[in-house]
């Protein structure tokens, strides 16, 4: 060792990361270098011949049935195995749903009291028109918590996986977000005008349908999926430059993180006064009004705002891994 | 006064786990000069600790019966600790031999190197082994059993070589895979059994075992084969033989005297104590164990017959005394039992005496190879002549201890109803005993009378420092004189015979 | 109603809320809000355990202002409370266990997506563990898998990428048909709360209404938290999604998440379909006989492995057979045996974990047996903590293996069927024999000196000082096995009593 | 066992049953992460489908208050559209993390067989 740092300081420094990711060593147990660096053209030549070698190696490994027999023997089970299973699998779900209750009549167990009060008393209890958010709102309002928190944990793997961390290592992705951007806006006439017609209608749309997911189809889902569309048409017609100045990585963080709050916030004032009893303060307004059933509209809007901030992350992740 | 019973158990343990602590201190500077220096502290403190802990256990023994229990493991589960007879007989026993080897086994490490770690394991195994012996049921003599087994280990591979690893490796697995057919004994015996305390003639709960004798026979199968691999008994003996040639002398010493000893103790108990002699009197498995240890006997004489390598060579004989010993319990006839526990004491004086002889002539002029030690004698008369008293013992050469047992033994097996294999039994016994002389006596007749003038033999030392003949000597002196007045050790015998029949 | 009674409902909000509320803190302002929360978390657990034995009945907690059938509901008895106890004791501990390793292995950037990932695991096993409707139970195994993933390739190379797209197919077939199979029991009983369903599926039972649907949805259920969890057949991403995402992530995955879903099978068998209806169904022969082959082949492959953290993945594949085997003896005592087991695997498991890496890291973060010789003389703390956590493992009395090795003899000797008493303990045994052969040849590794290796290979000497963290977490690994394998009998009555107010 | 007359009525459902073998078949077999993931969103939609059709009652509306009905003759049951919209969710959520986890697994080994990315892990161990 003739550096005078010992061997884990220097690992822990800028001048190892780069002298590793130069060199383009990768090592699996470690695993610090993950994407391939950037090569040069002088190494274009021995990146061919690598992937000639893979191309043998898996005519070798993969594909060469004839002569690698064990593979060919692992396939051959393998599949003959999923495909039995398979089989027994649909023949079993057959063989079940001809015995179950039949489509459509009324008299099954499925149309039971529960159904039944979340119709006839619905309005009153939740004071929402739409009986289906009522239900998902306010009723089982507890699942619908964890589905907005499993959307919240999609995106963050989605950061994990995709984020290009502009202070951190920057190899072949950054180079291609570099490309992207300069290619950026594709001045494509045609998309941008019909964009410049179609956005502020479409996200409009979108807010309406959450507003009044309580009054009629429609809810915080589907609304923030629309306007997570209508954000995403705008991003493909005028590129992320514009994108940027209103819709970055905090701005979807904080967004979703005072939604999520909200929800959170909501939720537990009512599930703690339902179970002590106490009676909640909030009230249901007259049903019908845009104004009315409790907690309902709030939720709403908090999920729109989720959902919209995910759909457009996940797309601007998939894009170019970054806002 | 329980607390008495302790004492032995614990001191050893924390002195030893304080040495290895030390020792493993020591291995971080890692430097080898600083790992050959010994420092002067530790013979007194590893001496001192001996006297004091055998001098515990003399009197924890030796004072009437008298048990303790120290926690509940589980439910109905307690590790307790009891003194009775056969206790008393294996505790006396471990302690004499311990001593006395520590006394050899200081000049002889001293080239070894390693002494801390190497004494160090040496307190906590026999710390160990008094709570194996004292142990007052199954399940504590399970967890002293494992305990030994894992703690003995090192003493095996001390001088950490490959094939000592491999030996270890190979110690462990076998033990490993007994104690776990002990294990499944020990649960299948939880369930139709009393209690897992060791009552005199057993606690089969005869209305649980109704119609469930086959399942708690294989168990007891299970658990003698199981526990016969310490004793190195037939199926799985082979650990015996790769340990002990690796071992250095003292280690082996101990290891084939006392330790193999270990399983015949927990065979004792789980036969007499458990399960009970009737339970197994006249079924396959009383006729599979005697022709096992039968087997045992014989095979074990023949392999050291023509083994070339002195160490081995006795390994091979303890595979077939041992056996002796569980011929003897196989029997279930209170001579037979008598011939064994007599056994079990002649065996670990003469068998230690034996390896620490083929250790000093290590340790004085490297020679382990047999065919090496001619004219020996020349050199080495004291050493030669111990060695000689201990191989007549061991053959069974009246007045010599040896006779005794071996006597018992043979009546045993006359009054046993076990027909052919009785006389069978004597046959092999008589031939085996043959065998002792044909592997042991030779080296005496090369090293006193050999052609070569005494200029030409090409052994370095003479006799070895007082400190490792000693105790040689008086191993031998054991050897002998309890052949040549027996009867109290017969009698101590006969009557835990007779109690646990 | 007594203010403790809201505790369990508080723990899954306050976890749940943590999640988001770390995406906007820096890495280091995470940690600490996390570790803050899961102490909170296991101190208000530990109080609802206290308040259950002493009133020693579970009671259920509305999730809103509906009654029963209507709204959601959780459910509070002993064995949810100390589930969920001993559940963020050692998530803490692994959490602090494998900091070093998160600040070297993981970018500065996603520090804080990685306890954004725990949060969210912690707050859906709460949920698991509490929960009385089935639905809710599917949503947050979701969740479960996703955060498992985030957590498993966090830590980004391309054995962890390719394991968690293994991870990832298993777990969604296995949700598939969890799913499937919940839809199928919603229509037959046309509830999605367990105590209503149960109902419904008693009066089925008698009537003899809509068996084969039953038992389909009864095999689907099973099936799909099998998968999940990694039985034998199914376990083919779990070796590689252990063995290299960072190690506080493989202890978490083997000693709780795997844990999640069996609780969530116990569950579904005792509150949802019946115990009784389950043993009739004979689904618990096929859970025992993939348990046994799982315990057999687990080890084989762990014998074959030289890497030592795939090693020890390989033996949780085994461990997970003995659990599904004491499921399968359908007996009561089988199950109380699982349980406990799965508290003692996971004492010892993640103390493996950390003993292991604290191995390796003073072994130049090498895995491979050949460079860990003498290890635990050179990281002293860690050889012990990975020799008594062997021989728990190996069943070594005074250590929570053997306890729990000898609860599933005695409920194997409950059994009726004597073929299946006499196979358990003779694969119990085999697989004992295994796992020793394996652990013991570890342990003499790294016990055996190399002191010329260790200079040329210029590996560090590591003091107990030099990991405070891992040495705590270590210290506490190893008291926990002491203690589940010395004072196991009251433990053992709070699992005896909790099954019984399970159902 | 087999009731046809009632697998016949329950077409839907079987449809369901058989798309989402389908599906699974497609998870297991296909080598292709793409067709993979298009088979887990097959596997989805059946459940979907399946749970549609066990809320549906022949001649009734949509579970939203229309002018003040609220007799349950009138709509048809509300559960498992929530269930529905739940299940959609996280299939949404579930496909996104797939599909960022290929785009990794491709960006690093410039395939999308997966037996072709193994051997290349198994390649780059030695």
């Amino acid at each position: 060792m003739s550096r005078k740092l010992s061997n884990n300081e220097y690992q822990k420094t800028r001048g190892f990361r780069f002298r590793q990711w130069f060199d383009g060593t990768k090592d699996p147990y470690l695993g610090e270098v993950e994407m391939k660096p950037v090569r040069d053209l002088s190494t274009a030549t021995q990146i061919t011949s690598e992937k000639k070698s893979d191309k043998k190696m898996f005519l070798e490994l993969v594909y060469d049935m004839k002569h690698n027999t064990q593979v060919k023997l692992f396939r051959r089970l393998y599949n003959a195995f999923a495909v039995l299973f398979c089989l027994l699998l649909v023949a079993m779900l057959l063989a079940a749903v001809s015995n179950l209750p039949l489509i459509g009549v009324a008299d099954k167990p499925v149309n039971n009291e529960v159904s039944q009060r979340y119709i006839e008393n619905g309005l009153q209890e939740t004071g929402s028109v739409n009986i289906v958010t009522g239900m998902i709102l306010d009723y089982r309002a507890f699942d619908t918590l964890g589905e907005s928190h499993v959307l919240f944990a999609a995106t963050c793997t989605v950061l994990i996986l995709l984020r290009v961390d502009k202070k951190g290592r920057k190899d072949k992705i950054a180079e291609q977000a570099m490309n992207d951007r300069l290619k950026e806006p594709k001045n494509d006439k045609v998309l941008q005008g019909v964009a410049k017609i179609l956005v502020p209608p479409i996200i409009i749309f979108g807010v309406y349908v959450i507003l009044f997911g309580h009054l009629g189809p429609g809810g915080g889902f589907s609304g923030g999926a629309i306007i997570g569309a209508g954000l995403i048409l705008y991003l493909e017609a005028f590129g992320f430059a514009k994108t940027e100045r209103f819709f970055k990585e905090s701005t979807y963080k904080k967004t979703s993180l005072g939604a999520l709050t909200c929800y959170c916030l909501c939720k537990s004032y009512s599930f703690y006064t339902g179970a002590n009893h106490i009676h909640s303060i909030i009230p249901l307004g007259t049903p019908g009004m845009i104004l009315s059933s409790g907690l309902i509209l709030i939720l709403n809007i908090c999920v729109g705002i989720v959902v919209a901030g995910t759909m457009y992350t996940f797309y601007a992740m998939f894009r170019k891994g970054g806002y | 006064m329980g607390i008495w019973i302790l004492l032995p158990i614990i001191l050893p343990i924390v002195t030893g786990m304080y040495l290895l602590i030390s020792s493993f201190l020591k291995h971080l500077k890692s430097t080898e000069s600083e790992l050959k220096t010994a420092d002067g502290s530790l013979k007194p403190v590893v001496l001192l600790t001996l006297i004091v802990s055998v001098a515990a256990a003399f009197y924890a023994s030796w004072t009437g019966d008298k048990s303790i229990t120290l926690f509940y493991l589980m439910k109905d589960i307690p590790i307790c600790f009891k003194v009775d007879a056969v206790a008393a007989l294996f505790v006396t026993v471990v302690s004499i031999v311990w001593l006395l080897v520590g006394f050899y086994a200081f000049p002889y490490m001293s080239h070894e190197g390693e002494e801390k770690r190497y004494f160090g394991f040496y307190l906590v195994v026999y710390g160990v082994l008094m709570g194996l012996n004292f142990s007052g049921n199954l399940v504590t003599l399970y967890l002293f059993y494992e305990l030994m087994t894992v703690t003995s280990m090192p003493m095996v591979l001390h001088n950490g070589s490959r094939e000592a690893i491999m030996a270890a490796l190979k110690y462990l697995f076998y033990s490993m895979c007994g104690a776990y057919m002990a294990l499944f004994g020990i649960f299948v015996l939880n369930k139709y059994c009393d209690t897992l305390a060791f009552v005199a003639g057993g606690s089969l709960n005869t209305v649980l075992a109704q119609g469930n004798e086959t399942i708690i026979l294989i168990a007891v199968m299970a658990m003698l084969i199981g526990f016969g691999v310490k004793a190195g008994m037939l199926p799985l003996h082979a650990w015996l033989p790769a340990a002990h040639p690796v071992a250095p002398a003292p280690a082996s010493a101990v290891l084939s005297s006392i330790i193999v000893k270990g399983g015949v103790l927990a065979i004792v108990r789980v036969v007499y104590y458990v399960v009970g002699a009737d339970v197994i009197r006249g079924t396959w498995v009383q006729y599979a164990w005697l022709i096992l240890s039968l087997l045992t006997v014989f095979m074990g004489s023949m392999l050291a017959y023509r083994e070339p390598v002195f160490k081995k060579r006795l390994a091979y004989s303890t595979v077939s005394q041992v056996s002796y010993i569980l011929f003897g319990l196989a029997v279930l006839t209170p001579a037979g039992i008598t011939g064994a526990l007599l056994h079990v004491v002649f065996h670990a004086f003469i068998k230690c005496t034996l390896f620490l002889t083929a250790g000093i002539f290590i340790f004085q002029c490297g020679k382990s190879r047999v065919d090496e030690l001619e004219g020996i004698g020349k050199c080495m008369p004291k050493t030669l002549w111990c060695y000689t008293f201990a191989a007549l013992a061991l053959i069974g050469i009246p007045p010599a201890s040896g006779f005794i047992s071996k006597w018992y033994l043979a009546q045993g097996a006359f009054d046993s109803q076990i027909g052919i294999l009785g006389w069978g039994g004597i046959v092999v016994l008589l031939l085996s005993a043959l065998l002792t002389a044909g592997y042991l006596l030779p080296i005496t007749m090369k090293g006193f009378f050999t052609e070569k003038k005494t200029e030409e033999l090409e052994f370095e030392k003479g006799e070895p420092p007082m400190a490792m003949l000693m105790p040689l000597m008086i191993l031998a002196f054991l050897a002998m004189i309890l052949g040549v007045l027996p009867s109290g050790m017969i009698d101590y015998a006969a009557q835990i015979a007779a109690t646990i029949l | 109603m007594a203010f403790v009674q809201n505790l369990p409902f508080i723990c899954i909000l306050l976890s749940l809320f943590t999640g988001p509320l770390s995406s906007i803190l820096s890495g280091k302002m995470t940690k600490k809000l996390n570790l803050v929360m899961i102490t909170a978390v296991g101190i208000m657990s530990a109080m609802v355990l206290a308040f259950t034995v002493k009133s020693g009945e579970a009671y259920t907690y509305m999730m809103g202002h509906f009654p029963a059938p209507w709204g959601n509901e959780i459910r509070v008895g002993v064995l949810e409370a100390l589930l969920a106890t001993v559940f963020s004791v050692i998530m803490l501990l692994c959490i602090v266990g494998g900091s070093k390793e998160r600040e070297e292995e993981l970018e500065s950037t996603k520090q804080n997506l990685y306890y954004i990932m725990a949060n969210l695991l912690f707050c859906s096993l709460l949920a698991l563990i509490y929960t009385n409707d089935i639905f809710t139970a599917y949503v947050f195994v979701e969740i479960n898998t996703i955060s498992a993933c985030g957590l498993i390739m966090i830590r980004q190379n391309g054995r962890t990428i390719e394991a968690s797209m293994r991870y990832m197919i298993m777990s969604l077939l296995g949700s598939g048909l969890l799913l499937l199979g919940i839809c199928f029991l919603y229509d037959l009983t046309g509830h999605l709360l367990m105590s209503n369903i149960k109902e419904q599926v008693q009066i089925l039972a008698a009537t003899g209404e809509y068996q084969i649907p039953l038992l389909v949805c009864i095999t689907l259920m099973t099936v799909g938290l099998a998968i999940k969890s990694a039985l034998y057949p199914f376990h083919t991403w779990l070796p590689d999604a252990y063995g290299y995402s960072t190690m506080s992530s493989s202890a978490i995955l083997s000693s709780l998440v795997s844990k999640g879903y069996i609780i969530l099978l116990i569950k579904i068998y005792y509150r949802v379909i019946g115990i009784d209806v389950i043993r009739a169904s004979k689904i618990t022969n096929v859970l025992f006989v993939f348990g046994l082959v799982g315990m057999v082949m687990g080890s084989v492959n762990a014998i074959k492995e030289n890497n030592i953290r795939r090693m020890i993945a390989y033996s949780s594949v085994a461990q997970i057979g003995y659990i599904y085997m004491g499921l399968g003896l359908g007996s009561e005592i089988g199950v109380i045996a699982s349980v406990f087991h799965i508290l003692s695997h996971a004492a010892s498991k993640a103390l493996l974990f950390v003993a292991a890496s604290g191995i390796t890291r003073a072994s130049g973060k090498n895995k491979d047996f050949a460079s860990l010789t003498g290890a635990g003389f050179r990281n002293r703390l860690a050889g012990i903590a990975f020799t008594i956590g062997s021989l728990s493992m190996v069943g070594f009395p005074t250590f929570a293996g053997f306890i729990s090795k000898f609860w599933f003899a005695q409920a194997a000797f409950e059994n009726a069927n004597h073929t299946k008493t006499m196979l358990a303990l003779i694969v119990l045994i085999i697989s004992t024999v295994l796992n020793a052969l394996y652990f013991m040849k570890t342990v003499i590794r790294i016990y055996t000196p190399a002191p010329a290796l260790a200079k040329e290979k210029n590996y560090q000497n590591i003091t107990v000082r030099g990991q405070a963290p891992k040495s705590f977490a270590m210290i506490c690994f190893v008291a926990m096995n002491f203690m589940l394998g010395m004072c196991s009998d009251p433990i053992m009555k709070l699992i005896q009593s909790g099954l019984e107010m399970f159902g | 066992m087999m009731n046809l007359t009632n697998l016949l009525a329950n077409y839907g459902e079987a449809a369901a049953m058989i798309l989402f073998g389908i599906g699974f078949t497609n998870l297991l077999l296909q080598n292709n992460l793409i067709k993979k993931i298009i088979g887990l969103n097959i596997m989805d939609t059946a459940v979907y489908l399946f749970l549609a059709l066990k809320g549906y009652i022949a001649g009734r509306q949509a579970p939203i208050v229309v002018d003040g009905v609220q007799s349950v003759e009138a709509y048809i049951n509300p559960i498992p559209s929530g269930l529905v919209l739940t299940g959609i969710v996280v299939s949404v959520s579930v496909s996104a993390l797939m599909l960022s986890l290929t785009i990794r697994l491709y960006r690093r080994y410039h395939t999308l067989n997966f037996d072709e990315i193994t051997t290349m892990i198994k390649k780059e161990e030695k």
